[in-house]
């Protein structure tokens, strides 16, 4: 059904849009690497975009968090740790529960693919004082489990299932993995980098 | 009569039946679904199923160069574009450490705030629609024909602006802009006024409305609820002014909060948060300073440092996030976006316990969800 | 769901006879005149129900059509919930693989004769996400589709137009016979 | 002209218990109950008792039979057809017409002949209703309350569903 | 002209359709019915030979239509209630099959 | 009375009362489709619409074509519904409807046929219209539809209640059931001068019988789909449609009848008086699509609570006064002052119903306030230590 | 004027079977009227069969299987309730035509107080109900 | 109730001024008895339509020299085109060396965005009004250059189009005659 001048149209355009931009002006970003994972090489400073009061963050946060063996970063201006995957459980817990931090809301969970591992985004909020946290966890490809923070927040129900779907993360504890928003029978994880693009499930 | 009921044996239970809404039914907004399990008339389990509007849109960004990712922008949340413009051009802004010029960030926040009245006059319209009154919606779109008759003289387009770019403006607006909206501000008053009088204080509304699918403020933090369906549970939170962005600290606005959190609720919170935006429109035309609007980059290639950003705006719907990460190339390296109707919608297995039939209709129109969001 | 073959000719891709077309044809005994049919497609014109029924985001401009600025209820269109009382469906949006099944059994539960617009880029062709896995690239590969409204979104003057398109179609289809 | 009513609303009664009594479907026995009891009415008019008439249509027709279809849909309808009728079915068939055997001739040897139908007016009805039926009209209303209150007991929700 | 005797026999017809009906079916909610025709074939004999009968009081011959008219009221008590027990039956047992239900066993 | 013509009719009398439904068909389905068009334009005034505009001029083509739409389109029998069932409930439910005219007289002598007992003809036939629609929500053994066919079910009964009861007392004031005489009964005054809770109760609940918003639940189009309807296509449906509007103009006219003194007016006699008739129906027709252009829909529990708990007691209450008022023979303007007094009541029981939610309003807005104010000057109080 | 007037009487053989004979030609008539739009559009309508069709209609989704069990034994009680109502609407249509002639021609009240007995212990059905909580729909 | 009654007088006061001027704006023709008579679509000044090619009126070219830049930027790749030698530069009447042989562009899928015109150099195409091009195929809805010519050409004309480049010269005269063809719309 597909197979007319439309797809022979769309193959051709996206050779086209592949091949190599003019080039006019890439903006030079000084001392940032000019391919790779933001996360994995990190810039001189990785605190460098933080303020003071973010920085006073970091620290209760490091202290909380201090059984876990945390990593100090920044999310550009939002305070960040990344632990071990086996403790996010627990983690959260004590971010969600301690007086200091108390982030009671899961703003984002997102899932990101480097090819190699996933990395766990989670972004949280305490309401008073409004302050915004991130805690990261790497996930390697072969053993991509995580546990599920649903305990901790409901909110984390529907994001789990959704990056159970298109990066096929599981998420051990979580209730209900179905899928939320593929359809059934669909093949393969889209959010992954390997997916292809023009991949037409013809249906 | 004890002896019978004592008796009974289990298979004796009702059997509820399975009622399927959507995902096309008028009033699931879209192509939502949901499965009721329902008593009667009455609700005892949901079942939501998203996904019918499933575009890929997360994916497709990483395809797309950083300019062309707006359009995609544009059509996430479809009834708040300039928002989501605004959002991801000050994501890429902030990579790239780019100012933008003060008027530019101006016509932002009023087109921002335009878009936001449009909405929610959406919302009131579909509000009405799904109570069953017509009319409030006939005068809700008129009211939001006007806005988007503004905004296509501004952008050239009614609701797929492409109008922001990364570092400022298309172009600038038009010269009349100025007297153009303050016309449209008295109307949108009127249009405003008029529906709220005829259908807030309606006692059957009223009666449909409140009471319905109230949820607490821990349970809407909980929940991940932001906008109207979290302030209605009485949490002041709001982006604009818990970490205000572009220019909204310059301006004197109330965050209107709920008490109850229930349909009501969510229902004034946004007719009252109309007026708040026009307050802020008001302001923002008396203090618009004059300046160029265009970006500094021209024409050119976006090649953004690699990093990685998170930023956060209030969208009509609530707190939109914008998780950013590039690689240095000309295309996003994962563009992950925190829908506000995504979270919202995820509490509905809450809200609609032990509710009627006809209140899952409301319940799910006081949430006011846009698919093109939830499912990206 | 299998068994619902939707020949190609009906796939709206070739300007082919549309299913009504064919229908009309094989049923409509010969005793019939043109007048006649010219009459019934006179009223069927006029009276375009559509489905209320709305995808993605020229939903939202759709529903702008039907509203005060631009009253659809002048052409007599008027929506329907239920598909067996609709003659037209108007697919405004992105039609998504997972909801195709939807779309199919509501357009083949919908009672002849019945007409088809896409609305939209996204309707027509797949529009800004034809590159995207999970899209399917116009509503046509699943439905027959009478009349194409491009634009992203269409105007509601464009789908207006797209209304009186399918008019001159009903009229047309009547006349050729 | 009166034997030609009498036979069609005869034949629809008839035709419309039988259906009753042997339909598979329990809807459809439903909807021949409702045949059954209108033709009914229309008997009553061949007799001139069109309040009757009326009151047969208003309480059968409307109330009785929706409380039917109530009880019918209220009950699980995929049981109907595995239960429709009893083993016992030609045992019964005997007696019926045992019965009919019975009654018929003692119809037909007592016809009361000559006789004709005569109307009774609706007013006629109210005043014979109120004055020398007074007592068991009061009675009627007892019945009904009692009717009522034992319905309701009966089917609300017993103290271990609330 | 109809004489009485065919309104006895119409009667009498119904009648025996409905006892037929209430010894044959199993369905409680069909006896039910049943039961209704039997009541009905009652009421077009009472009726018949209400109006078939020389008045001899002033109101005489309403008194056959007045005893259908309670009888209609005693029938529509009698539904209401035997529904109810069918019912509150069926909840308890989840069937109204007369033969599954024994009511020593409640 | 030997009766030597039993039950036959001359055939003069015949072809009269055949021609007569003819004329009467006729009639209807152009009221009917008066009605259709009526609405589309009435409300699409009330939305600031045009309405139908194109169809012929001024769209006056606009209803015919629709039922030659409906007429053409195929109608769908779904396979699992219980095709009898299906199929005759629509005809009940038309046929019902039908029927009822039978006695609704336009004029002194503009009716097919007169019944003494017409008031409780038509609630008897009206009554087998309901079973109608509850067999069509089973028939097409769709959830929505049984739904659907349960709530119109349950609403129509519950509302049929105070109709028989103003109807009842309206036919005592009177002193007869049949609709002429009812009409000449307010040569000297119309009923609605002496009760005005007749009106009312007789007004609301014949907008809930024909399923007027906002007693639109039964067929809700945002939550059940169109209820009994949805699975009906084509001419089936169109017959309900067709029902509904002829429903809705009975209970229009009998409004009129029985309280605005039909087609008596001042100025016109004899049949004349359709001349006052009509436009007095048309009214309240466009009262009906007024409300339904303004009000949104109750929920199931709400109106049956309104109905059992305000309706039923006030329109046994209707009953009683008018009684009291008869017997004892007091001054017309004595039921008018009880009347009056039962609708204050029946005003304060909606006030009472509803004014939790508006209490509850009222307070959250007090609070609402006192939170702003509050959150107001907490957010000042650091700007001006911040600007310190 | 322009119709031929009908005479009123009191009970007249002649116009009781005009009257019901009007009726049951109404009835027919109009089955024979919309049997005739059926027919016609039968006749004029185009169809196509297809098994999806016929299926039921569930938002787009293939219909699910139900059981019947579970509509709610509330609406039954609505309906005994109305059956209750329509009863005894059926006294208080002859009472209510009655009473005054009775008072006015025989000096007899006994139909009125009746009647209000009758209406009181309907009255307190009602009550009952009310206090019973069968008139709130809670579940 | 006294709500509801108030927002029965809202309808009330809101259908009187409907009867007096409903906001309905009657496309494509408004009339009554008495005949139709078209009523323009009021679009804005800067709407924007389907993209179509200008033509370059001084030397009876198109502006367009197919030189890939929008069709690469295009989000939706709806574009397509082929590049010839000038005829008319060889003649030296033009000073375009190169130019449009074949230009395509599937109006189906394009959605608008105005990105092809923001990045054309050379002030080729425009997003013009045309916003009518429902069909009954979906392929009678790619367009080719001779229909793109003919959609520019009619835009240019009806809006007198200066080509961006050159606008800041004659920016006041530009300005004010866009004023006027906006003035007649309303808000
Ligand atoms: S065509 Fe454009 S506006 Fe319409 S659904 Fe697709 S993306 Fe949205
Ligand atoms: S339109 Fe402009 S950008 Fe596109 S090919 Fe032509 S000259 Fe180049
Ligand atoms: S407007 Fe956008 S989508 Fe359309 S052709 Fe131009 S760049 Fe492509």
């Amino acid at each position: 059904m597909a197979a007319d001048e439309e797809n022979v149209e769309e193959t051709q355009t996206e050779e086209s849009t592949a091949s190599p931009k003019k080039p006019a002006a890439a903006p030079a970003p000084a001392g940032h690497g000019t391919a790779g994972h933001g996360a994995e090489q990190p810039p001189a400073d990785p605190l460098a975009a933080l303020t003071a009061a973010g920085r006073e963050l970091l620290d209760v946060y490091l202290e909380v968090l201090d059984e876990f063996d945390p990593q100090a970063g920044a999310l550009d201006d939002i305070p960040q740790v990344s632990i071990e995957k086996q403790h996010v459980l627990r983690a959260c817990q004590l971010i969600k529960e301690d007086p200091r931090i108390a982030a009671k809301m899961l703003l984002c969970l997102s899932c990101v693919d480097y090819t190699e591992y996933f990395q766990v985004v989670y972004i949280l909020q305490s309401l008073e004082p409004e302050r915004t946290l991130a805690l990261r966890i790497d996930v390697p490809y072969s053993d991509a489990s995580v546990p599920s923070v649903t305990p901790v927040w409901r909110a984390a129900n529907w994001y789990e299932r959704e990056a159970h779907d298109l990066f096929g993360v599981d998420f051990d504890g979580h209730s209900d993995l179905t899928p939320l928003i593929l359809y059934e029978g669909f093949e393969g994880f889209p959010g992954r980098r390997e997916f292809p693009f023009n991949e037409y499930q013809e249906f | 009569m004890t002896q019978i009921s004592e008796n009974r044996t289990p298979d004796a239970e009702p059997v509820e039946m399975l009622l399927n809404m959507g995902p096309q039914h008028p009033s699931t907004h879209g192509v939502f679904r949901m499965v009721l399990w329902v008593d009667g008339e009455k609700v005892v389990d949901v079942e939501p199923h998203i996904g019918y509007l499933h575009r890929g849109s997360e994916k497709l960004c990483e395809g797309e160069q950083y300019h062309q990712v707006i359009t995609l922008f544009d059509r996430l949340d479809y009834l708040a574009n300039f928002n989501n413009e605004q959002v991801y051009c000050r994501a890429v802004e902030k990579l790239m450490g780019l100012e933008v010029s003060e008027r530019s960030e101006y016509i932002r926040v009023i087109l921002c705030e335009l878009n936001r009245i449009a909405s929610h006059m959406l919302f009131l319209a579909t509000m009405g629609l799904d109570a069953g009154a017509m009319t409030p919606s006939m005068i809700c779109f008129r009211g939001r024909e006007r806005i988007q008759a503004l905004f296509e003289s501004v952008s050239g387009a009614r609701m797929m602006h492409n109008y922001f770019r990364i570092g400022g403006l298309k172009e600038d607006v038009p010269d009349d802009f100025v007297p153009q909206v303050r016309d449209l501000l008295k109307l949108i008053k009127e249009d405003t006024d008029e529906s709220d009088r005829l259908l807030s204080f309606n006692e059957i509304f009223l009666a449909r409305l409140k009471n319905i699918a109230a949820i607490s403020a821990e349970d809407a933090i909980d929940f991940g609820l932001t906008g109207p369906c979290l302030r209605a549970s009485g949490v002041d939170y709001d982006v604009r002014k818990a970490a205000p962005y572009s220019v909204y600290d310059r301006f004197d606005f109330d965050i209107p909060v709920g008490l109850d959190g229930d349909c009501w609720d969510r229902y004034y919170l946004r007719v009252q948060e109309i007026y708040q935006s026009v307050r802020i429109v008001e302001q923002a035309l008396d203090q618009l300073p004059d300046g160029e609007v265009a970006s500094s980059l021209g024409r050119r290639l976006i090649r953004p440092p690699a990093g990685e950003v998170y930023v956060r705006a209030e969208n009509p719907r609530g707190e939109i996030g914008v998780y950013l990460i590039s690689d240095g190339s000309d295309r996003p390296y994962r563009i992950k976006v925190r829908p506000p109707s995504f979270c919202n919608l995820s509490a509905l297995k809450l809200m609609m316990k032990d509710c009627w039939i006809a209140d899952a209709v409301v319940i799910l129109g006081a949430l006011d969800i846009v698919l093109g969001e939830v499912d990206r | 769901m299998a068994e619902i073959i939707i020949g190609p000719e009906g796939s709206g891709n070739q300007p082919g006879p549309s299913l009504y077309d064919q229908n009309i044809a094989g049923k409509m005994p010969g005793i019939i005149t043109t007048s006649t049919d010219q009459l019934f497609a006179m009223a069927r014109k006029s009276s375009l129900w559509t489905l209320s029924f709305g995808l993605a985001c020229c939903a939202i401009e759709m529903m702008s059509t039907y509203m005060a600025h631009y009253d659809f209820d002048r052409f007599g269109v008027v929506t329907w919930p239920s598909p067996r009382q609709a003659d037209v469906m108007i697919v405004s949006g992105t039609v998504v693989k997972k909801m195709a099944d939807p779309i199919r059994l509501l357009y083949e539960q919908m009672p002849e004769p019945k007409w088809v617009i896409a609305m939209g880029s996204c309707a027509t062709n797949g529009g800004p996400y034809y590159r995207s896995y999970s899209v399917v690239m116009g509503v046509d590969h699943i439905i027959p589709v009478d009349v194409y409204v491009p634009g992203c979104p269409p105007r509601p003057e464009a789908l207006l137009y797209g209304i009186l398109k399918l008019q001159e179609k009903i009229m047309r289809d009547a006349g050729k016979k | 002209m009166a034997w030609f009513v009498f036979i069609l609303v005869a034949a629809l009664t008839i035709g419309g218990g039988l259906g009753v009594v042997l339909s598979r479907n329990v809807v459809h026995a439903a909807l021949a109950l409702l045949v059954s009891l209108i033709a009914v009415a229309g008997v009553y008019l061949v007799l001139f008792a069109e309040f009757l008439a009326l009151v047969q249509v208003l309480i059968y027709g409307g109330a009785i039979i929706i409380v039917l279809l109530f009880a019918v849909m209220l009950t699980r309808s995929s049981d109907y057809p595995r239960i429709s009728d009893n083993k016992q079915w030609p045992l019964a068939a005997v007696a019926a017409l045992a019965l009919l055997g019975v009654l018929v001739p003692a119809f037909v040897i007592n016809n009361v002949a000559g006789t004709q139908a005569q109307n009774a007016s609706f007013t006629g009805i109210g005043e014979s209703l109120f004055t020398t039926w007074a007592v068991p009209f009061e009675i009627a209303s007892l019945v009904l309350l009692v009717a009522l209150i034992g319905a309701i007991i009966i089917a609300r929700s017993g103290p271990g569903e609330n | 002209m109809v004489d009485l005797v065919w309104f006895q026999l119409l009667s009498a017809a119904l009648f025996v359709i409905g006892l037929y009906g209430v010894m044959a079916r199993r369905s409680a909610v069909l006896i039910v019915m049943s039961i209704e025709l039997m009541l009905n074939a009652v009421n077009i004999n009472l009726i018949a030979a209400a109006s078939h009968m020389e008045g001899t009081g002033s109101f005489a011959n309403f008194d056959g239509q007045l005893i259908a008219i309670f009888i209609i009221t005693v029938a529509a008590a009698e539904v209401g209630l035997a529904l109810a027990i069918i019912l509150r039956m069926f909840r308890n047992r989840s069937t109204v099959n007369v033969d599954e239900i024994d009511l020593m066993k409640w | 009375m030997p009766a030597t013509i039993l039950l036959t009719v001359g055939l003069a009398d015949f072809i009269w009362i055949v021609v007569g439904l003819f004329i009467m068909f006729t009639v209807l389905s152009v009221v009917v489709l008066s009605l259709t068009l009526l609405e589309r334009k009435l409300l699409a005034r009330l939305q600031l619409r045009l309405g139908p505009t194109r169809t012929g001029p001024m769209g006056v083509m606009q209803p015919i074509a629709d039922a030659f739409k409906l007429i053409l389109k195929e109608d769908i029998i779904p396979a699992s519904s219980e095709k009898a069932i299906f199929w005759v409930a629509p005809i009940i439910v038309v046929v019902s409807a039908f029927m009822i005219w039978v006695t609704i007289p336009g004029t002194q002598n503009a009716v097919i046929q007169n019944l003494d007992l017409g008031l409780f003809y038509i609630i008897a036939f009206s009554v087998i219209g309901i079973l109608g629609l509850v067999l069509a929500g089973w028939g097409s053994a769709n959830k929505y539809g049984t739904l659907g066919g349960l709530r119109a079910a349950a609403q129509l009964i519950s509302y049929e209640i105070p109709i028989i009861m103003v109807a009842i007392s309206v036919g005592m004031l009177a002193q007869s059931l049949d609709m002429r005489e009812i009409v000449n009964a307010q040569g000297s005054y119309i009923f609605f001068l002496v009760q005005p809770l007749g009106l009312v109760l007789f007004f609301i609940a014949g907008l809930a019988e024909v399923g007027r918003t906002p007693f639109d639940i039964y067929f809700a189009e945002s939550e059940i789909v169109g209820g009994p309807f949805v699975e009906y296509s084509g001419a089936h449906w169109s017959v309900f449609f067709l029902a509904e509007y002829i429903n809705t103009f009975a209970i229009a006219a009998l409004t009129v009848i029985l309280f605005f003194g039909g087609w008596s007016g001042p100025g016109l006699s004899g049949d004349w008086g359709i001349i006052w008739f009509l436009p007095k129906v048309y009214l309240v027709i466009m009262v009906i699509f007024w409300i339904r252009g303004t009000f949104p829909r109750l929920r199931i529990d709400q109106l049956m609570a309104f109905a059992w708990k305000v309706m039923v007691p006030m329109s046994f209450l209707s009953v009683v006064m008018t009684a009291v008022y008869l017997f004892y023979g007091w001054p017309a303007w004595s039921l008018t002052l009880m009347s009056s007094a039962g609708l204050f009541v029946v005003g304060y029981l909606i006030y009472k119903r509803m004014t939790g939610p508006t209490k509850l309003v009222s307070q959250t807005r007090i609070r609402q306030q006192a939170l702003q104010d509050q959150r107001r000057a907490a957010s000042q109080a650091p700007a001006e230590a911040g600007g310190d | 004027m322009f119709l031929p007037t009908i005479m009123v009487s009191a009970f007249n053989p002649e116009v009781f079977t005009q009257n019901w004979t009007a009726v049951a030609i109404s009835a027919v008539v109009a089955t024979m009227a919309i049997g005739g739009m059926f027919s016609a559009s039968r006749m004029l309508s185009s169809r196509r069969h297809s098994d999806a069709k016929l299926t039921t209609y569930e938002c787009g989704i293939p219909p699910t299987p139900y059981a019947w069990s579970n509509i709610n034994v509330r609406f039954y009680i609505f309906a005994i309730l109305f059956l209750i109502f329509d009863v005894e609407a059926v006294f208080l249509f002859p009472w209510a035509v009655i009473f005054m002639q009775e008072k006015i021609n025989e000096a007899n009240s006994m139909p009125f107080y009746a009647m209000m007995m009758f209406l009181g212990v309907l009255g307190f059905a009602i009550v009952y109900a009310w206090k019973k909580g069968v008139l709130e729909w809670q579940r | 109730m006294f709500n509801c009654l108030k927002g029965m007088l809202v309808t009330l006061v809101s259908t009187m001024h409907g009867l007096r001027q409903p906001v309905t704006r009657q496309y494509p023709d408004s009339g009554n008895l008495l005949g139709h008579h078209p009523e323009p679509t009021p679009v804005k000044d800067r709407f924007m339509g389907f993209p179509a090619l200008t033509w370059d009126e001084d030397v009876q070219e198109p502006f367009c020299t197919s030189c890939m830049v929008c069709i690469r930027q295009c989000p939706t790749q709806c574009m397509s085109s082929v590049m010839k030698d000038n005829p008319l530069h060889e003649e030296g009447k033009s000073s375009r060396r190169k130019i449009v042989d074949s230009f395509e562009i599937n109006l189906n899928r394009c959605i608008l965005c105005g990105i092809c015109v923001e990045v054309c150099n050379f002030d080729a195409i425009v997003m013009t009004h045309e916003h009518e091009m429902s069909d009954f195929s979906r392929n009678a809805i790619r367009v080719d250059l001779p229909i793109l010519l003919e959609n520019g050409l009619k835009f240019q004309k009806e809006t007198g189009w200066i080509p961006p480049t050159q606008r800041a010269k004659v920016q006041k005269g530009g300005d004010a005659a866009a004023e006027t063809t906006a003035a007649g719309t309303e808000t």
